[in-house]
């Protein structure tokens, strides 16, 4: 089988799959359906991988021409369809923006497309690959989790138009997207891909039909939208620069010098902010999080928000050593510690999990604009881990979600009795996100010593030191809650069904199992890419990756220790309650005579990490580095 | 030493409130609200002073009778007439602070309005 | 759900020595309410005097507390001593108020060294209790007792202090003094303890008067109550300096205690000086028959005896209105909306004694 | 002499008394007396402590607390009670409010007499428990290696 | 405002010698009046059993018949009421406090006081 | 004498053999010091290791099991991070190992589901982010004298370290106070009885398993009093010399200032300490990069 053939199987076997789950009515069907179309995608992912991995960057030419025209056909039904609802909610700013995005695209089409062809619409290389991966696993992962999750969530709430037939039918035509969106080659093929996923994404934000999700559906649309016609200027740029649609090329543009590729690089750059909701475009990632987790979970952390720091990452050899670049990084790293801040003031489980999401972003962000070659492994490597632990994160808090009726972290307490299995998961999930020797770890680890030799690195690491200690405080205190022994509680975990345990199993074991075989996943992948564009690569020194694959083991045996302790010990004596007897329903002697419940809640410092303050604060910032950037940009252009 | 001058004016409950609303214009502060057990009836006194000029009130009462709190002029005054109901078993109306009885928690009921307790406790050794 | 954390304080708690008991509801670190409970100490006493003789009875009224013991043994027999129209000899009345200084002097070090360990100053609290055992050692000296003194009674005092001693006292006080002026700087001065005690625990004027604050609790919102002014005891021929401080925050009360060591001092030199040779107790004969208010300045404020006798040997009623009990409404107050780690600052900021409070 | 010997920790609890001895106990802390000579160190926290030093003659209302402050200790313990209040009830005996001595409530060890307690009583007072403590401790042992031997034959 | 106040104060500590009284190395701090317990001579007893009516807390027992005078020691509250008003001065305080027990008990004694033969 | 690749395995037994007896050494140093500070005698020297040895003679009284697992794998990977640092490992994941024995302790103490742990482990984690970033703009600095985070590279550095980090020495020196748990940050727990919130984060530990936060923090002592060894590795009498004096300033610290308030501990370790690192860092930065 060609690698062609896979890649035009990833793109177009989702679309088949979400064609026939629009159609389907039938749960068991659309179960059947979800599910082995989850597996054949996961299997040719791998199969694309273990043919392509070796192969460096493969290009492929396809019909341009026509795939072209359904393309801009479709883009306009598609920017008709959202003027009709935005007048319909009265939404003028998304109607604004869209008609300026398809007026830009009609103009270039009428006016340029014309003597422009690309040759090579498609190419593949390890970077692609492993987005493709993240997609076909993860994202396939997911799907087959919000079958059993999408049954509940709609039996919990009654309210809610049941239309999982198009909710189901989005998440593939996102499949497809996303897959297109990493094989594309062709500048005006991404954008295509980008903007469907802009609109997958806001229909799925407003799947409950309320009020609040039609909002942040706009919200997150104009500011999508936003991004869009950044891009859209940057293709009639490159157009511009050279009629002959070369540059139309991404890896041509990418391979060629700097000072074409600048402009469009920055104003893609920009767009790809908006994507990955870095500040000050934060609030509509914020907002997302009333779609049904498993959005929240394959858009919003683990594939989608990856778009807009996928297409910055393959900037950043153009942006290294820029002055944009630079900006671009100090967005993204003012993101990575505002949102890290902000997090801690945050009870809501999915907010937390989306100010972590946009914090990580905010960091890859800013390694990409640095743009170093280290750097550059740095950004992939966080990729990786981010989407894997933050997926099994929210896939979990989904599933309590569905049990304790909360997605308030403080109702999350003694989850360690109530919920064992999910408990120890989460548990995981959120060691991979901010222990050593997880991931997210050792990429930030990786990235302190990458900045050390960049540019103005010391900003960057200074950012990164406090915004991680932030991190530190967010994720713990979460952990903590959730393992409080409280002994009044019982176990509920029980109605879990078994698909979504093996999602959630699959998922556990990924984020120990990649953090393992990390070293392999470099050299395979990563390292042969940053090589490939840099002529150098990083990699971990090799005393201390034994040293934490030795950490991981111990951290693996720890709990056997509780066997050791298990027999023989005396019962548990109640806490040190100020001398004051406690019942075992939680209840102390309290003051006038009452029993009062003992409640314990996390501390949220709303007054020095609050979020409206320090939104403001880093909103202004990035916006006025924005601002930087864009007078620059005219600068260039002028 | 100089004895302190020291007026004492017994009053009927119903014009307590009124009294001590006087009190409370004149800027007076809150002593105490102390109770004694005078044979079958009992004396509470409410005493107030302002630079150094005590005045003290009293209405005599027997035990059932219902004592209208102070607490709308005098927010401390909850502490005493808590302790009052919890020692004397006097019932008080419209405390702010009501802790119905648990302000002082003891082994006898109302143990100021018994008569003198006659058990010897402790070891006998 | 709220994001509220409950903290039983107390009854057993390392701040205080004695059992409080507050039902603390925190949001982060933030009192968001307070509710206190009392009567883990109340033993009920004020009912023995059916039981005791009133001459005997100031045993009990001494142990009503074991820091200002002395004062409530004083505070007892003048109030009899009122009721009856005793007169005591000029002797024993200037020997309780060097007594009765003793006293503030030892009740405000102690108070002065819990304090600072409230806020996490070890090595203040060890220093003033370095210095209050030379108080203690003048007390068991004079009186035989380190913390119960047990020498007043009806009538008098139970021993006379020798003029030697009383000058040997009196120079005592000059070293006393001087390493009292060594600690209280610290306390005034320092930077971090300013930090934990600037508007902490502040009550207004207003408040602090109208809530019934007595004692440095009061005079540190600036309101000048002080019973000494009353002049009971010898204390109508003595200079008593009125310690007041206006911020009405912990560190007020904690600058008014300091300072009030000064006058302390400053008024054993003056008794001493003035103290006239004579008898130092008179027989007592009869039995009260009437009632009186005591009132006294106890360390902590405005005590109030309250004496009630029929004629027999068996007082009617003794209760006893401690300033602790009256401070605690304005703590209430204070604790409203500060922080965690203030709370046994403002706790200990009005030098509550709950022994006294309960009886 | 073991390792119990050499630092045992104590918890105050003051069951209503009327202060005087529980100054005692705090001054015997400070630098003129300095317990911690002989490792004593005032843990507050009943968790952590090995001696109970209780004072007062224990009221209605602190009998829960005593208890529990006593349960929460763990073994092995001793309880000194300070004072005559904690021993017999004392002068306050009679009033309708106490109960009269510590160990109405929980089983005492030591007794240190004294109104209030000097501190240097105080000081002969725990090192009388010390010994008291050893030898829980063995029995502790005994009890432990019984208890052991018949899981191992189950 | 000034930091580190107590810096002067740490620092001359440190060099000066402890205040400390190495109890028990070293004897108790002491006074000629300080109140320790309470000393019976039972030569001089003539059982007029004031102590025991005046004891504040009940610790004494004066036994006419056995001719016994009786004290707990565990409930003496050592307020010196009974030296001062013991008539035939039989008891008097010594300085030295009452030892801690692992018991409590009663210190019983005998009276042995002989009523002098009235001179004829 | 032992062969090459042994030595940082060596030097980790070392370590993991000698830091709690030089730990205990330390602590009871510091009981002595204190107590003559405050004119008392003091406990003997070895009144630390007469205190564990005693908690392990404890009965284990938990308020659940779990706490066993938590304290356990505290003492582990406090050990692992010293181990590491002694033998010579990368400074960065030395620091990692470092807070993840951190998160251990207070997860024991959230386990729990006590007020007073729960409080404590709160301050705890307030205390981890406050003093985190300054240890790592410590191995950062390092590294921009010595360009490495290898332990090994810097001890063997003839650089003296210390002339070209004053400030992060500073900042260090800040932030070990929180680490040391010394008054005014002594906020989540401290030695003796703690006036807010009783023992914060080990209230609801007993026996051994106290005894063994004990054992941890001696491991602590002396990783802690390693990094400042680091300063002056150039030359190990002043190393050792600059360890008793900074050692001797921080029980002096602690018995001279109150307790803070965790805002102005986080104030204290950000703002002061962050700003006197990274401008000396700046600096370092220009003369570095800037002017070659």
């Amino acid at each position: 089988m060609q690698i062609l053939d896979l890649l035009l199987c990833l793109i177009l076997f989702p679309l088949i799959a979400a064609l026939f789950l629009l159609v389907v009515r039938r749960d068991s069907w659309r179960s059947l359906i979800v599910q082995l179309s989850a597996v054949a995608i996961g299997i040719v992912s791998l199969m694309l991988l273990v043919l392509g991995f070796d192969k460096g960057t493969l290009l492929y030419t396809v019909g341009s021409e026509p795939v072209s025209q359904v393309m801009f056909f479709i883009e306009m039904i598609l920017a008709v369809f959202i003027v009709c609802l935005g007048i319909k909610y009265r939404k003028s700013l998304s109607v604004v923006l869209i008609l300026l995005q398809a007026g830009l695209l009609v103009w270039y089409e009428t006016n340029m497309a014309g003597h422009i062809s690309v040759g090579n619409n498609l190419f593949v290389d390890q970077f692609s690959i492993i987005m493709a991966l993240i997609i076909g696993i993860i994202g396939t992962l997911i799907c087959v989790y919000s079958v059993g999750y999408m049954e509940t969530y709609h039996n919990r709430h009654k309210e809610i138009r049941d239309r999982r037939n198009i909710f189901f039918g989005l998440l593939f035509i996102f499949l497809a997207a996303m897959f297109g969106l990493v094989f594309s080659n062709n500048l005006l093929w991404v954008f295509f891909f980008w903007e469907i996923t802009t609109i997958c994404s806001f229909l799925l934000i407003g799947y409950s039909e309320t009020e609040e999700a039609t909002n942040n559906s706009f919200l997150a649309l104009s500011m999508n939208l936003l991004g869009g016609v950044a891009f859209m200027v940057a293709i009639i740029y490159l157009a511009i620069s050279d009629p002959s649609g070369n540059l139309m090329d991404l890896n041509y543009l990418l391979t060629t010098g700097k000072a074409v590729a600048l402009v469009p690089a920055v104003l893609i750059c920009f767009a790809g902010i908006t994507k990955a909701a870095l500040m000050p475009f934060s609030s509509w990632l914020v907002g997302a999080m009333v779609a049904p987790t498993p959005v929240s979970a394959l858009l919003h952390s683990s594939t989608m928000v990856k778009a807009g720091v996928y297409i910055i990452v393959r900037f950043a050899p153009v942006l290294a050593g820029t002055t944009e670049g630079l900006i671009i990084a100090l967005v993204g790293a003012t993101t990575f510690a505002f949102a890290s801040f902000m997090a801690i003031s945050q009870s809501n489980a999915k907010k937390v999990l989306a100010y972590s999401t946009i914090a990580n972003l905010g960091l890859i962000v800013a390694c990409a604009g640095v743009g170093t070659y280290n750097l550059m492994w740095v950004a992939i490597l966080l990729i990786i881990f981010h989407a894997i632990a933050k997926s099994l994160l929210f896939l979990c808090v989904g599933t309590v979600e569905n049990r304790i009726g909360s997605r308030n972290i403080e109702d999350m307490g003694g989850l360690i009795v109530r919920m064992p299995k999910i408990a120890i998961m989460m548990f995981i999930g959120m060691a991979g996100m901010f222990l050593a020797p997880f991931g997210m770890v050792i990429s930030k680890w990786a990235a302190i010593e990458a900045f050390i030799t960049a540019p103005f690195g010391l900003i960057f690491i200074a950012i990164l030191a406090f915004g991680g200690s932030a991190t530190v405080f967010f994720w713990s205190k979460w952990m903590g809650k959730i393992i409080s022994v409280m002994r009044d509680q019982t176990v509920i975990e029980d109605t879990v069904k078994k698909e979504k345990w093996a999602v959630l199993y699959i998922l556990t074991g990924l984020v120990v199992v990649v953090c393992l075989i990390f070293p392999l996943i470099s050299s395979v992948l990563i390292e042969p890419f940053v090589l490939n564009i840099y002529g150098q690569t990083a990699r971990l020194a090799q005393a201390n990756l034994t040293i934490m694959i030795m950490m991981l083991c111990l951290l693996m045996i720890m709990p056997f220790s509780m066997l050791f302790y298990g027999k023989g010990a005396q019962p548990p004596v109640p806490p040190y309650m100020g001398g004051r007897p406690m019942d075992d329903s939680m209840h102390f002697a309290g003051s006038m005579g009452v029993s009062r419940e003992l409640v314990l809640s996390n501390y949220y410092l709303e007054k020095t990490f609050g979020e409206e303050r320090l939104f403001m604060i880093g909103a202004s910032l990035c916006w006025g580095l924005l601002l930087i950037a864009g007078i620059m940009l005219l600068g260039v252009i002028l | 030493m100089t004895p302190e001058n020291q007026t004492t004016t017994s009053i009927d409950v119903g014009k307590l409130i009124g009294s001590v609303e006087r009190f409370r214009n004149e800027g007076y502060r809150l002593v105490q609200i102390g109770c004694t057990k005078v044979g079958d009836l009992y004396e509470i006194n409410y005493s107030f002073d302002k630079d150094y000029h005590f005045e003290n009130i009293r209405i005599t009462i027997t035990g059932d009778t219902e004592v209208p709190s102070i607490s709308g002029m005098y927010w401390n005054s909850f502490i005493y007439e808590n302790e009052m109901h919890d020692l004397f078993g006097i019932p008080v109306r419209g405390m702010n602070i009501d802790f119905k009885g648990t302000f002082i928690r003891t082994a006898v009921k109302y143990p100021f309005s018994q008569p003198p307790v006659t058990v010897t406790k402790g070891d006998k050794s | 759900m709220s994001k509220q954390i409950t903290v039983p304080f107390g009854p057993q708690h390392p701040v205080l020595p004695e059992p409080i008991h507050l039902d603390l509801v925190l949001e982060d670190e933030t009192v968001v309410d307070v509710i206190p409970s009392i009567g883990y100490i109340h033993r009920g006493f004020e009912k023995l005097v059916e039981k005791r003789e009133f001459t005997d009875y100031v045993y009990i009224a001494e142990r009503t507390c074991g820091i200002c013991s002395f004062v409530h043994g004083a505070t007892y027999c003048q109030g009899i001593e009122q009721i009856m129209k005793i007169d005591v000899p000029e002797r024993a009345q200037y020997l309780r108020v060097i007594w009765s200084e003793y006293s503030r002097l030892h009740s405000h070090l102690l108070w002065l060294g819990l304090f600072a360990d409230s806020f996490g100053f070890e090595n203040l609290f060890m220093n003033a209790w370095k210095i209050r055992e030379d108080i203690l050692d003048v007390m068991e000296q004079t009186t035989g007792g380190r913390v119960i003194q047990g020498s007043c009674k009806v009538g008098g005092v139970r021993r006379d202090i020798s003029d030697e001693k009383l000058d040997a006292m009196a120079k005592d006080l000059d070293r006393i003094d001087r390493d009292m002026k060594e600690l209280t700087t610290v306390f005034l001065q320092d930077s971090s303890i300013q930090h934990r005690l600037r508007n902490v625990g502040v009550i207004s004027r207003g408040d602090a008067y109208h809530l019934g604050a007595v004692g440095p609790t009061a005079r540190g919102s600036g309101v000048a109550i002080d019973t000494r002014k009353l002049g009971y005891g010898a204390y109508d021929r003595l200079n008593v300096q009125v310690v007041t401080e206006s911020c009405g925050d912990c560190y007020s009360r904690c600058a008014v205690r300091a300072k009030e060591l000064f006058t302390s001092t400053d008024l054993i030199r003056q008794a001493v000086k003035k103290i006239p040779d004579g008898p130092i107790d008179i027989k007592v004969t009869g039995a009260p028959d009437g009632e009186y208010f005591m009132r006294a300045e106890q360390p902590r404020g405005e005590l109030v005896h309250y004496l009630k006798g029929n004629g027999t040997k068996f007082l009617v009623r003794s209760r006893i209105r401690t300033p602790t009990l009256t401070n605690i409404p304005p703590l209430i107050k204070m604790l409203q909306g500060c922080e965690l780690a203030d709370v046994p600052v403002i706790v200990l900021s009005i030098d509550p004694c709950i022994s006294c409070t309960e009886r | 002499m073991t390792y119990l010997q050499k630092s045992p920790w104590i918890v105050h609890y003051n069951a209503s008394s009327c202060n005087g001895c529980d100054i005692e106990i705090l001054a015997a802390l400070t630098p003129v007396f300095d317990v911690e000579r002989f490792g004593i160190i005032n843990t507050g926290n009943p968790k952590h402590a090995d001696i109970l030093l209780c004072t007062g003659s224990v009221n209605e209302q602190n009998k829960v607390p005593l208890k529990n402050v006593y349960d929460q200790m763990p073994e092995p313990k001793v309880v000194v009670a300070i004072g005559i209040c904690a021993a017999t009830g004392g002068i306050f005996r009679e009033c309708y409010n106490v109960s009269g001595g510590i160990d109405k409530i929980i089983p005492v060890d030591v007794w240190v007499p004294g109104c209030a307690a000097r501190p240097e009583s105080i000081i002969d007072g725990v090192v009388t428990a010390l010994g008291i403590l050893e030898q829980k401790r063995l029995k502790m042992l005994q009890k432990g290696n019984s208890d052991s031997t018949k899981v191992g034959e189950a | 405002m000034a930091f580190f106040e107590m810096v002067k104060t740490a620092l001359k500590t440190v060099v000066k010698r402890p205040v400390t009284i190495l109890y028990p190395a070293q004897a108790a701090k002491k006074t000629p009046i300080s109140r320790g317990h309470v000393v019976f001579d039972g030569n001089k007893c003539i059982s007029c059993s004031i102590c025991q009516r005046k004891c504040p807390s009940q610790a004494i027992v004066l036994n006419k018949e056995a001719k016994s005078w009786q004290i707990n020691r565990f409930r003496c509250v050592v307020c010196n009421s009974c030296v001062d008003i013991c008539p035939s001065k039989c008891l008097f305080m010594d300085t030295q406090y009452t030892a801690p027990a692992m018991a409590k008990g009663v210190d019983t004694f005998t009276i042995t006081y002989v009523k002098p033969a009235k001179p004829e | 004498m032992i062969p090459e690749p042994f030595v940082p395995v060596f030097y980790a037994l070392v370590y993991i053999l000698v830091a709690p007896l030089l730990g205990g050494l330390i602590a009871g140093i510091d009981r002595k010091v204190t107590a003559r500070m405050q004119g008392r005698v003091g406990p003997p020297l070895l009144q630390p290791f007469y205190d564990v040895g005693k908690l392990f003679e404890k009965e284990n009284a938990v308020v659940t099991a779990t706490q066993n697992f938590y304290v356990l794998s505290y003492v582990v990977f406090m050990v692992v991070a010293g181990a590491l640092f002694f033998s010579g490992g990368d400074m960065l994941l030395v620091i990692f190992a470092f807070t993840l024995s951190h998160i251990f302790l207070v997860l024991g103490a959230y386990a729990s589901y006590s007020p007073y742990s729960h409080v404590g482990a709160e301050r705890e984690l307030l205390q981890i982010i406050a003093y985190e970033p300054m240890i790592i703009l410590t191995a950062v600095g390092m590294y921009m004298v010595t360009k490495s985070f290898f332990v090994s590279t810097i001890m063997a550095s003839a650089v003296p370290i210390i002339l070209f980090l004053p400030g992060i020495f500073i900042g260090y020196l800040i932030v070990l106070t929180i680490k040391l748990r010394k008054s005014p940050f002594d906020l989540s727990t401290s030695h003796h009885a703690h006036q807010e919130i009783v023992k914060g984060v080990t209230t609801d530990f007993a026996g051994p398993n106290l005894g063994k936060i004990e054992i941890a923090h001696w491991y602590e002592y002396v990783f802690l009093l390693g990094v400042i060894w680091l300063f002056f590795a150039w030359n190990p009498f002043i190393a050792v010399a600059a360890i008793l004096v900074a050692y001797f300033f921080e029980i002096l610290i602690d018995n001279t200032i109150s307790r803070v308030k965790w805002q102005l501990m986080l104030r204290s370790a950000w703002v002061i300490a962050g700003t006197l690192g990274l401008v000396n860092l700046g600096v370092l930065y220009y003369l570095r990069m800037v002017v070659p």
